[in-house]
């Protein structure tokens, strides 16, 4: 399964989930449970790293998507790391830079949230 | 798939056919994107096919429930790639294929619309009984 | 490829079929070692099996005159691989599909040889006017 | 056509072909030129370097017997530089280790060579 999550305790109250691999229906189950996880354990402000992931499709972002609102119940928020240029390319076809804050930067994601 | 294509006019085709599960919409993705590469399409449009097949595959294996397989054809046109992906589920009604409206921040929703961006002619044969098939277009940049 | 597998007892199966041309063996050797790699074979032998496809294509296109397509069936086994790579051509007689000698220093006549070396398995079923098709098992090791 | 093939003179009377990416039945004819265009200039001492080719089936070891063939015809030799093991592998199932000089660098490939 060519995914990769990790999760991390930043500053704060703010966890950093890194991704790497390939997002798609058979490997986003996987990344929707390392959220789900943090967000039960009441970790309302995330970082999400996209920095090695190869590509991603429309189950994975529905797996951002799905995170981002669970967070915003709680006043929370996501913040994405991206610098591949395809995948930022599918953020702002999708409308979805306007929902999520996409940073160049894990440090500026980071600054972001907090 | 059902019957091989010889025709006068030499256009190569490259037909796949996967079991329609989640773990080879990836096999399906690397094959089409290598029939791309073959055809000399941009590492941009190659990353553009390879995503609209990958959605393509996932609302089959999503939606058309039933189907054993999903099947993948691939034709080499003069001036691009035609890809078709049938299923051989339930299929759905027409007008439930729509992309949707970006303001609606659903979790779902958005396969049809990132196939209907990526590629350059999409269009839906929908059969309740026999499954779903689309046929879609990539253009070589002229 | 051109009936439907559907059996009670599920095993995966990938079929692809290429035009019987040079240029498309690439891609068979690439979505053949993604099977593999999907079924975990290690990176030396999903080479082996890339090798054996590879060689198999080349035989058709070489050797199988008037075959338009050849056709690469994948299945997954329990303990491995199972492929069946399959041509229209003229076929050939049974007595000259035979690894070669290796003291003899010819250019051609290695390519059955390193079919039968790479692979577990390995069967060719010739009809002089339908083609010749060859089944070939990749086990996984225990 | 993912091959790459470069000629370029090295001391004496000797070449050295560079080949990099994957030699088979579409790719070898390509390969085969070069080699051939080096014989019929009467260069018969030659290093084929594989150290940049990650694939060769039996159309890519064909183009090399036959280019030790006709070398041979006027004394010449062929020596390759191979370090991938997989194909090192090939060479050796083949029983072609035995006709080629098969050498970890080009600088022994070169010095087995005069
Ligand atoms: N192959 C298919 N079989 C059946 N229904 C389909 C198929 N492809 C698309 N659809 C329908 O089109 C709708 C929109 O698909 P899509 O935009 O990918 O969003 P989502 O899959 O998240 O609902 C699906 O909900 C489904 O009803
Ligand atoms: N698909 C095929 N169709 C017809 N003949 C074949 C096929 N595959 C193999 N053969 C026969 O088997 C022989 C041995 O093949 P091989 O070992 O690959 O060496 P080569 O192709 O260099 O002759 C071929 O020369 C050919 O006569």
């Amino acid at each position: 399964m060519d995914i990769k999550v990790n999760v991390r305790e930043a500053q704060g109250d703010c966890y950093v989930v890194d991704l790497g691999g390939e997002i798609d229906v058979y490997t986003s189950p996987k990344v929707k449970d390392a959220i789900g996880e943090l967000i039960d354990r009441g970790v309302y402000h995330l970082v999400i790293n996209l920095e090695k992931v190869r590509y991603i499709d429309s189950t994975g972002l529905g797996v951002l998507i799905g995170g981002l609102k669970r967070v915003r119940e709680h006043g929370g928020s996501v913040n994405l790391v991206c610098t591949n240029p395809q995948i930022k390319k599918i953020f702002d076809i999708t409308g979805l830079v306007k929902i999520f804050g996409i940073f160049e930067s894990e440090d500026a994601a980071m600054k972001a949230l907090v | 798939m059902n019957q091989p294509v010889q025709r006068a006019e030499e256009t190569d085709v490259v037909e796949l056919r996967v079991p329609c599960k989640a773990e080879w919409v990836a096999l399906a993705r690397l094959s089409v994107a290598a029939v791309a590469s073959r055809l000399h399409f941009s590492i941009d449009e190659i990353e553009d096919i390879k995503l609209a097949v990958a959605e393509a595959c996932t609302n089959a294996i999503q939606h058309a429930h039933g189907s054993s397989y999903i099947e993948i054809r691939c034709e080499a046109l003069a001036d691009g790639l035609r890809i078709n992906v049938r299923d051989y589920g339930r299929g759905t009604r027409p007008e439930s294929i729509r992309s949707r409206e970006l303001e609606d921040e659903r979790v779902g929703g958005l396969g049809v619309f990132l196939i209907r961006s990526l590629m350059d002619d999409v269009s839906y044969d929908v059969h309740p009984e026999q499954g779903t098939q689309l046929v879609m277009t990539k253009r070589l940049p002229v």
